[in-house]
């Protein structure tokens, strides 16, 4: 485990704008080790945006972003996943005419760069399978093991999202929105496992299901117009009075 | 080498490109409103020279043909897409390429049916038949005429879509399927509509062409290609790209096609030269598609998506 | 198909027992253009070998047509077809000389016999030439060589010379300039298939020649000549017979009028032959016979011939009953060089205007006892 | 470890029957017919190639025929330089087949990589117009070069050679190619299986998704494309040398359709897909084209039927949907 005094990710004043919408502006952001770092904010409030530029599916406009104390700002989507930065995504997003196994021998695959193998047939390989097989078995969906993930119901497309996000091993998680559509009993069940997961790496979550934040995170920022305005810990949140004008007292 | 020639040359390289225009207008045009690859757009081109050949021979009066090519093309056009191509707007890009690959069969054997196996050939105006004295240069007036039309045809679709009710239409059509639907336009009637211009446009410059070449069987598909490269460079989906690489590519592969074995010529033998400088020529419109997708992935004037 | 081909054999064993005095057929596979811009050529081709088999009335003929499409892969196709499944000991019919190039050496060297009834490729004749391939047109630079000759009787002296980029082109432009002894004005090859030539049409206006030379078959050709004709450029063209065969005159109406063209064959050379089969083909088709009817019409009447004289089966009789040409041509006099291609006149026809018909009239002589330069390269004697 | 599926069993009928119709062809004297079939397995060869871009990658290549002449030229150009002893660069040319073609799928490959390189850059309706332009360049210049026959073509005078067999006997020719075609779909198979072949078929449903778990897919993707033009590369050599022909009109954009026809009538990115889909094609037009000149009309009706109602090709009428382990 890093040094928990270095930031396992650090984003500072980072910039992006898209015509004359500032969707990001000046935003700095910390993710320690060992912690979950909720992301919130009403709707168009830029955290998808924020994302990208994390993830690296979009470049930002000006600032910089550190993980694990190196420069990424201008690295691709690939080169981070490569180092360890593992991306869920805010609508179920894998391989639709894979199976759930499939699915996550993939990201196994992935891990090990390995993609440049020719001839050995993966169906075959023990190691991607039983490998796949744990880790889903870790998130419930072993008996789902040989169903092509689009036929899957949404709640278990979560579960395997973050099955895949976990077969990257990443050094940090970025979860967008996990909890988007799950009842509120499957909800539960995620909330206990991410409390799990985050022992395994920091995690950096974006979530608009308000108890699940407030159950699973640390520390908390929140985003408005592109902007943190108020960042701590979840009793400093809760009691910020900027925060309770601007977005808890929309929500409520 | 004279300015005259060059001048002349010039001249050629705007006509071919203007009837190009009149091809990848109809083209970009379906890709950008209705998301469709059509490649029997060439099918059009050659309806329309087919119909303009037939009604022109039967009644003498080239410009009853040219409605007749014009009209044939639209009609055609409006029947596959209610047939065929309606059913495919959301399908993915290989099944339209597929679809209309089979239209391609369809149409041409279609047409070797109807007028035979043997080229048609279509005269000239004899109103815009003879020569201009433009100064420099004797040339063509039917040629000089095909300029005039082609920037006509410009000007007139460029009035329509940025100036009438129709063309506001397409304009939202092009950014936004669900919301023109939503606001309560017919927008499988507007696609028909979108669809037989295209063709039309397609038919007019076959007819157009017709009277300068053979109308035959499988003349529509090297034009095609040639439209296609127009719009690569000139980004999918832009009218104002369509032209500009229309010109672009009509000009540069005359010039080439009359520079490069001249080129060629100085430093070796003219028959080499001329054999190699007319090789090199005939790709020189596909170089400058590959540098262009090099500097502009997108092509010159992409359409915001 | 089977059965048919059982037929087949037993006919042949047959033949075998018998001879050639019991009359089964010999089967021709006539390869040919009937679709396409090149259409013309292949029909006329088509309609003049049936015109001989007709005229001749005896059965000696089973003839097989089919279409190439001008494309040398569905050539090769239909020959193995014709050999493998039809059965067929004689091809003939292919227009072009890429699909000959194709088709001709793979088939003689099966020893199957191949009569040319309009292309004559230079390798062909020269170094690949073959006991099993005649010709009974020309080689291919022939007529353009007698182009070139003519151009110097015209007193042309400054002539720009154009033709498709492709090896015939290349041939035509060397078969012309081989005899021509003017200066050239310009030189330049167009794109095979090219419909549009407004900017060849401004180099030659450009140039300052006094005369022009072109080699542009089929649809090429018409296309130029239209164009030209509304270009305001006004020199004379001289051409081999390819570009204003009758089959193209209409298409390419009065603006050919005046051209002069070599061609071996013209519908008013004067023998008793050629007057039967230009009233016969008017008559039995209603147009006036083109170059290529000529020359399939001249085709069928070797193949007769030889199919009287010698047994199939025996190719070596065959050959030598072919070689001796022993049939009356259509042209006049005909012969065959030692690389057994024609060895004959070479005429100069000009386009006129006779009954309200676009056709040509002979003008002159070019060339006599035309032997072909690549003969002296071809090891057979 | 896979079940033995209805698919497995129509695949090994396939392969089966395509081996004993030649042969009994062959004893029944009908040679035609084995040329027929020869045909048949080069252009299954030749949408095996394509089979790895377009069905596994996703990549709708409208200019794999360029590929296709590219590998006829390979195997041309290095028989004429054998047959005339002119040196190739330096090197004599080659009448032996397995130089040949290791000539040609090098040859292809690196045309495909060139390619690749640019027209990866793109998606969708992009990637099929440049891929079809790219072929285009090359047809056109294919035509104007006249060293190599131009618009003629390159005749191959006498057929390459195969050591221990004689391949101007049509039978022997087949099982040439037919062991050649065998060794492709063997390639195409293990492909898919593999890791390789995990990760370019994931990138054809969902390249993003495939980005972020940290998988290049334009690395991947131009690898299929690579070996999908060599694949196609050598059967374009074997037709040179079926027909005794190298062709440029095998470049022709004509040959794209048909090459992609052949793949989505058989079944797109199924393994015996492109081998159904060209013996559909050429038993269509030999037994349609000995009854109707027009024979390409229906092609066409049947193509569109088949876009239109009949989702998986043939072999997915038969066989049912593809199910991913």
């Amino acid at each position: 485990m890093a040094d928990r005094e270095t930031p396992v990710l650090e984003l500072n004043n980072l910039r992006k704008s898209f015509g004359a919408l500032k969707a990001t502006d000046d935003v700095s952001l910390t993710l320690r080790a060992g912690e979950v770092h909720a992301l919130i904010g009403p709707n168009g409030a830029g955290k998808s945006t924020l994302m990208a530029q994390i993830s690296g599916r979009t470049l930002p406009d000006a600032g910089r972003i550190r993980f694990q104390g190196r420069e990424i700002t201008r690295l691709n989507e690939v080169r981070r996943a490569q180092l360890g930065l593992g991306r869920s995504f805010q609508i179920s997003s894998l391989i639709p005419e894979y199976s759930a196994r499939r699915n996550v021998m993939l990201a196994l695959q992935a891990r090990q760069s390995h993609s440049f193998r020719f001839f050995k047939p993966t169906l075959w390989d023990r190691v991607l399978i039983e490998g796949a097989d744990d880790i889903l078995e870790r998130v419930g969906l072993r008996g789902r093991a040989s169903v092509p993930s689009a036929e899957l119901s949404h709640g278990e497309r979560r579960l395997l999202e973050i099955a895949v996000a976990l077969a990257l091993e990443p050094k940090c998680f970025l979860l967008d929105e996990p909890m988007a559509g799950m009842g509120a009993e499957g909800a539960g069940q995620l909330v206990s496992f991410l409390r799990e997961l985050k022992t395994q790496a920091p995690i950096l979550l974006v979530e608009h299901d308000m108890d699940a934040v407030f159950a699973l995170a640390d520390r908390l920022s929140v985003l408005v117009y592109g902007r943190i305005i108020a960042s701590g810990s979840v009793e400093e949140i809760r009691n910020d009075p900027q925060v309770r004008e601007a977005y808890l007292g929309d929500s409520a | 080498m004279t300015l005259a020639l060059l001048f002349e040359q010039l001249l050629n390289g705007l006509q071919l490109g203007l009837m190009l225009f009149l091809m990848s207008a109809g083209l970009t045009l379906v890709f950008g409103v209705m998301g469709l690859i059509n490649l029997a757009h060439g099918s059009l081109f050659m309806i329309g020279a087919f119909f303009c050949a037939a009604v022109a021979a039967a009644s003498g009066n080239f410009w009853l043909g040219l409605v007749a090519g014009t009209a044939a093309a639209a009609a055609a056009g409006a029947l596959i897409e209610v047939t065929v191509l309606r059913r495919l707007y959301t399908a993915d890009h290989l099944d339209q390429v597929l679809a209309t690959y089979a239209l391609i069969l369809i149409l041409s054997e279609g047409t070797r049916i109807i007028f035979g196996p043997f080229p048609l050939y279509l005269d000239v105006p004899a109103s815009l038949s003879g020569t201009v004295d433009l100064g420099l240069t004797l040339y063509p007036l039917y040629r000089l005429a095909l300029i005039g039309f082609g920037l006509a045809v410009a000007v007139g679709l460029w009035f329509l879509i940025s100036r009438t009710r129709l063309g506001v239409r397409i304009r939202a059509g092009e950014n936004d399927r669900e919301m023109i639907a939503a606001l309560g336009v017919n927008i499988r009637a507007l696609y028909t509509v979108v669809f037989a211009l295209g063709a039309a446009l397609a038919g007019m410059a076959g007819a157009l062409v017709g009277a300068v070449q053979a109308v035959q069987v499988g003349m529509g598909e090297p034009v095609l290609i040639l439209a296609f490269v127009v719009i690569v460079i000139g980004g999918i989906g832009s009218i104002k790209g369509a032209m500009v690489g229309a010109l672009l590519v009509g000009v540069i592969d005359t010039m080439g096609r009359f520079l490069l074995p001249n080129i060629f010529a100085t430093f070796m033998g003219a028959s080499q030269a001329s054999s190699i400088g007319s090789a090199l020529a005939s790709i020189l419109i596909y170089l400058l598609m590959a540098v262009v997708l090099v500097l502009r992935p997108k092509g010159l004037f992409p359409p915001h998506a | 198909m089977k059965l048919h081909n059982t037929l087949l054999a037993c006919a042949s064993a047959l033949a075998l027992s018998s001879g050639a005095a019991l009359a089964d057929p010999v089967t021709v596979g006539m390869i040919t253009t009937l679709s396409g811009g090149g259409a013309g050529l292949g029909v006329d081709i088509r309609d003049g070998f049936m015109l001989a088999l007709e005229m001749d009335g005896s059965d000696a003929i089973h003839l097989v047509v089919e279409d190439d499409a001008q494309r040398p892969e569905q050539a090769v196709q239909i020959a193995d077809r014709m050999i493998q499944s039809e059965g067929a000991q004689i091809l003939t019919g292919i227009v072009w000389s890429n699909l000959a190039m194709a088709v001709v050496p793979s088939v003689t060297a099966q020893d199957i016999v191949y009569v040319s009834p309009n292309a004559g490729p230079s390798p062909l004749a020269g170094a690949m030439c073959n006991e099993n391939y005649f010709n009974a047109a020309w080689q291919n630079d022939m007529l353009h060589e007698a182009a070139g000759a003519y151009a110097n009787t015209l007193g042309y002296n400054d002539t720009f010379i154009m033709a498709p980029n492709y090896p015939a082109g290349t041939d035509a432009l060397t078969g012309f300039k081989r005899r021509f002894d003017g200066e050239l004005a310009g030189e330049i090859y167009t794109q095979l298939g090219q419909t549009d030539y407004a900017g060849e049409i401004a180099q030659i206006r450009a140039s300052g020649a006094d005369s022009i030379f072109m080699f542009l078959p089929g649809g090429m050709g018409i296309s130029f000549m239209r164009q030209y004709a509304q270009s305001g450029v006004d020199l004379p063209i001289i051409s081999a017979a390819f570009s204003f065969s009758q089959d193209m005159l209409p298409a390419t109406g009065e603006a050919a009028l005046g051209v002069y063209n070599a061609g071996q064959w013209s519908p008013d050379l004067d023998n008793a032959a050629n007057t039967a089969f230009v009233a016969a083909f008017r008559e039995a088709y209603g147009r006036t016979p083109s170059i290529y009817a000529s020359q399939g019409f001249d085709s069928a009447n070797l193949i007769l011939s030889a199919v009287a004289a010698a047994d199939i089966e025996d190719r070596d009789a065959f050959r030598a009953a072919l070689r001796a040409a022993d049939f009356t041509s259509v042209r006049g006099d005909f012969a065959f060089a030692n690389n057994q291609h024609p060895i004959q006149d070479v005429y100069i026809r000009q386009v006129v205007e006779v009954d309200g018909e676009i056709t040509n009239q002979l003008v002159g002589l070019a060339i006599e006892d035309y032997v072909d330069v690549y003969a002296a390269d071809c090891a057979m004697n | 470890m896979p079940d033995f599926t209805k698919e497995h069993a129509l695949n090994a009928v396939i392969a089966l029957g395509l081996l004993v119709v030649p042969l009994w062809a062959y004893f029944a004297g009908e040679i035609f017919t084995i040329t027929l079939f020869t045909r048949i397995t080069i252009l299954a060869l030749a949408g095996v190639g394509l089979n790895i871009a377009l069905g596994l990658g996703g990549m709708v290549s409208f200019g794999h025929a360029v590929y296709f002449g590219a590998g006829g030229y390979a195997a041309g150009i290095l028989a004429q330089h054998a047959f005339n002893g002119a040196p190739l660069l330096g090197l004599s040319g080659s009448n032996q087949m397995l130089v040949i073609w290791l000539v040609a799928m090098a040859v292809s490959g690196l045309l495909a990589a060139v390619i690749g390189a640019f027209s990866l850059r793109t998606s969708g309706i992009f990637f099929i117009m440049i891929t079809l332009a790219f072929a285009q360049m090359f047809y056109y210049f294919a035509i104007s070069w006249p060293a190599y026959g131009g618009e003629d073509g390159l005749p191959i005078y006498v057929r390459n050679q195969f050591p221990g067999l004689n391949t101007m006997r049509p039978l022997e020719l087949f099982l040439i190619c037919w062991g050649v075609l065998m060794a492709g779909l063997a390639l195409f198979a293990t492909l898919r299986a593999s890791r390789f072949g995990a990760a370019l078929m994931a990138i054809r449903q969902n390249p993003d998704r495939v980005a972020s778990l940290g998988i290049n897919p334009f690395g991947i993707k131009l690898a299929a494309f690579v070996i999908s033009g060599m694949v196609t590369g050598l059967a374009g050599a074997l037709m040179a040398d079926l027909s005794r022909f190298a062709s440029p009109a095998g470049m022709a954009w004509t040959m794209s359709g048909e090459l992609i026809v052949i793949i989505i009538l058989g079944g797109t990115g199924r393994l015996f897909g492109p081998v159904v889909g060209a013996a559909f094609l050429v038993g269509f037009e030999v037994f349609f084209g000995g009854l109707t000149e027009h024979w390409k009309l229906w092609l066409g009706v049947v193509l569109l039927a088949a876009v239109l109602f009949g989702r998986g090709g043939i072999v997915g009428l038969i066989a049912g949907r593809e199910r991913f382990g």
